[in-house]
């Protein structure tokens, strides 16, 4: 079930619903951890996703029940997981070559900045002593035919995410097609961003002042 | 529900066009998708790329597609058959293009292909007339030639076992170029001689991921070239 | 005979020698060659370059490896864990160099060692620092990055079934970078759970051919990582 | 059984079973088509070989009974074989993985002609009209560790197929450790060629005026 959000804009889970509902039946997926991982759970009536996890797994399953758990069937956020009837185990070359090779349809993936171009940055701060952690995002961003965001519209200081230029190091250039927000979805477009629907509640004006880049 | 099966070969192979790039499976008549390739024959397309480690045999399957004269650039690896005239005759007529390549180079570009990595270097054929005119580079050492991904409109494919997801398994050396091609083809079209439900196959056992496979089609009895060849058989028949 | 068994999983690491590459099979603790990681750090050797997606977890397995400073050079993907500070620790104490590598970059340049491969391009990181300095380059519209081959001294691999020819299946997915690391070490140890006789492992199910595995030891009650993290246990004991 | 040759010098079977002693127990060994394959019947007492075909066998074993074939189990040759237990099969990027990658010990393959500093020439004539067909030569030659050549020491009509420099295409260059004829063995060195061994019956002599190069 969708929770509904409290104000104004959407919930995580109406976000996920929001971007979940641009992903077409039959679609290869891979979720990225966190507010992406939620996509599952609004699969609209009558589509089926496939998942695949990076580490290894076409065909993910929901989360087990407690005490089901397999220690060694887990996902890329390396939470326990299962799996579908049809579902198939490979190593890392292979599932990277799915990913590089253009195989999958749609990632979903979080992101701390994302440029009017579409550059996403959603790996480091690049502040001095952070430990840089990239994992599967620069492979995902450039192999995977769609890469739609999930991300609150500001951090939780009240910054943009949505920017001119990122000022983070980048995860890719030109990546992106859409962002989905608690405000907004937004289509990154050839001419620049484009506001294509805003949350119930919030006005196009709030999204223009809240986001650091022009909005078409 | 996500259903790749088709009803007929036929329908398998309708969506290919004339100047496609077709990789076709199988390793001499081994793992050769026959029913799918005499389906392309009928079909029509022309103008074809065809990738196969071989030419074909005889004047059925892969050899038949090319003695048809669809074909007009071959790419492989040992374009020569004890069984088959139809490749040499038009080759030495200029009728046919021959793009040979070394049979590891040749996996390893399709591979590459499939996993999205344009070039690559390898120690293969420097020093040989097969490398003559490529770009060579010192790495380690060693002299290494750069080879380009190989990529294909279509995959024609013979498997063992699929279920409708299009994950497939491969009978013993029948396996060969199949699973890189079905990964470097826009479209992986299959012809399985079993079809069985989701789950059936072990996620362990899985050769091929249903991810790499679009269109399915049930050939329990395929035929064998061998067979035909010794039988005089020619295709059309 | 050809017979890979090995009696302990000390006798198994008795060959690395100071200064090696040592792959580590695992993705976080699933697949992770725990008592082989272990026998390691009783066996002493040190100046150890190590290369797994992650830096391990707690103060055991990997973790406990780069803790008793034997890791002087760490290639991962993302060493960043929610359970570990072994790692975080020393790098900002400048005391271990990191080599970070993009999770796919890293799976192919491992297969790249393993397949003879010594370079490819790849469009990963093209455009960020992770591409800095490296040469790039254009190729069918695209912008690509030269990346290296990566090849070890030594894998340390964990996996379900072994024969005593060094064919490995793995459970589920456990299976990540192993099958790869195998064919990229020089040596390739490896932890059973169980050793079988040659032909019980179905041909059409070996995952990793025993040509790239040199020894094998059974352990049929690997640790279980996480438990010893929850016990708040370190090794060495 | 080891056939004795008829006059001097070495029959294909002695010569197979020559170059079978020179290969360690426990190797992983490719073996070229035709007289190469002879090696896999004279495995010395005591020892295991294990044996790759490229097409995608590990463990192959002898050629099966009449009536036994299994149509889709051959060798790189096309012909039936069988596989022994703790065989395994894969795809030609995994078989040639292991060629290219160094994993197999050792390859005996036939030759058209050698060159005093181990280049190999045996794909092509290079003459007009023949249909150039390479297979899986040109890898193995880069990629096996030691790299033998089994071949008559002269041709049908009385040339020399072990020459200063190669005048048909190569295969590879400076790849041949030794060469198995039915005169002699000779190693290929750094310094150049050296007789190591003649066949009862041949003298240094014979061997050095049918040799197109210098023996040492």
């Amino acid at each position: 079930m969708v929770t509904p959000s409290p104000g104004a804009g959407w919930s995580r889970e109406e976000m996920a619903a929001r971007a979940a509902r641009d992903i077409p039946d039959g679609a290869y997926v891979n979720l990225g951890i966190g507010i992406p991982e939620l996509v599952a759970r609004f699969v609209p009536e009558g589509r089926t996703f496939l998942y695949h996890t990076e580490n290894g797994l076409l065909g993910m399953g929901p989360p087990p029940a407690p005490g089901e758990e397999d220690p060694e069937l887990i996902n890329a956020g390396k939470r326990p997981v299962t799996m579908i009837p049809g579902a198939s185990f490979f190593h890392h070359a292979d599932s990277f070559a799915m990913i590089r090779g253009g195989h999958l349809d749609v990632c979903v993936l979080g992101a701390m900045q994302v440029s009017r171009e579409g550059d996403l940055a959603n790996w480091s701060t690049g502040e001095p002593g952070a430990i840089p952690a990239v994992g599967g995002a620069m492979d995902l961003v450039v192999g995977v035919k769609t890469v739609l965001v999930l991300t609150q519209h500001v951090t939780k200081t009240g910054e943009p995410k949505i920017v001119e230029r990122c000022t983070y190091p980048l995860t890719g250039r030109r990546v992106v097609s859409r962002i989905y927000t608690d405000l907004a979805v937004i289509e990154v477009a050839r001419e620049g961003l484009r506001l294509l629907e805003t949350a119930p509640g919030v006005t196009e004006d709030e999204v223009r002042d809240k986001t650091g880049a022009p909005l078409a | 529900m996500i259903d790749k099966r088709v009803g007929s070969v036929a329908e398998a192979v309708a969506p290919v066009t004339d100047g496609s790039v077709v990789m076709v499976g199988g390793f001499g008549e081994v793992g050769s998708p026959i029913e799918l390739i005499h389906a392309l024959i009928d079909q029509g397309a022309k103008d074809l790329t065809a990738v196969n480690n071989n030419t074909g045999n005889g004047e059925v399957g892969l050899a038949a597609l090319i003695g048809n004269g669809r074909v007009t650039r071959m790419v492989c690896s040992y374009p020569r058959s004890s069984h088959s005239k139809v490749f040499p005759e038009l080759y030495r007529a200029g009728r046919i293009e021959l793009e040979l390549v070394p049979q590891g180079t040749l996996a390893e570009r399709i591979r590459a292909g499939g996993a999205g990595i344009p070039a690559f270097y390898t120690p293969c054929s420097v020093g040989t007339p097969l490398a003559e005119g490529k770009e060579l580079r010192d790495l380690d050492g060693g002299t290494y030639v750069l080879e380009r991904w190989l990529r294909a409109d279509y995959a024609l494919i013979k498997c063992e076992v699929a279920d409708r997801l299009g994950n497939l398994t491969y009978n013993k050396t029948a396996r060969n170029f199949s699973p890189l091609m079905c990964m470097a083809a826009a479209t992986t079209i299959v012809q399985a001689r079993r079809i069985v439900e989701p789950g059936e196959i072990d996620p362990e056992h899985v050769v091929t991921p249903g991810i790499f496979v679009d269109r399915v089609v049930e050939v329990p009895d395929p035929l064998v070239e061998s067979r035909l060849i010794a039988e005089g058989r020619s295709y059309p028949w």
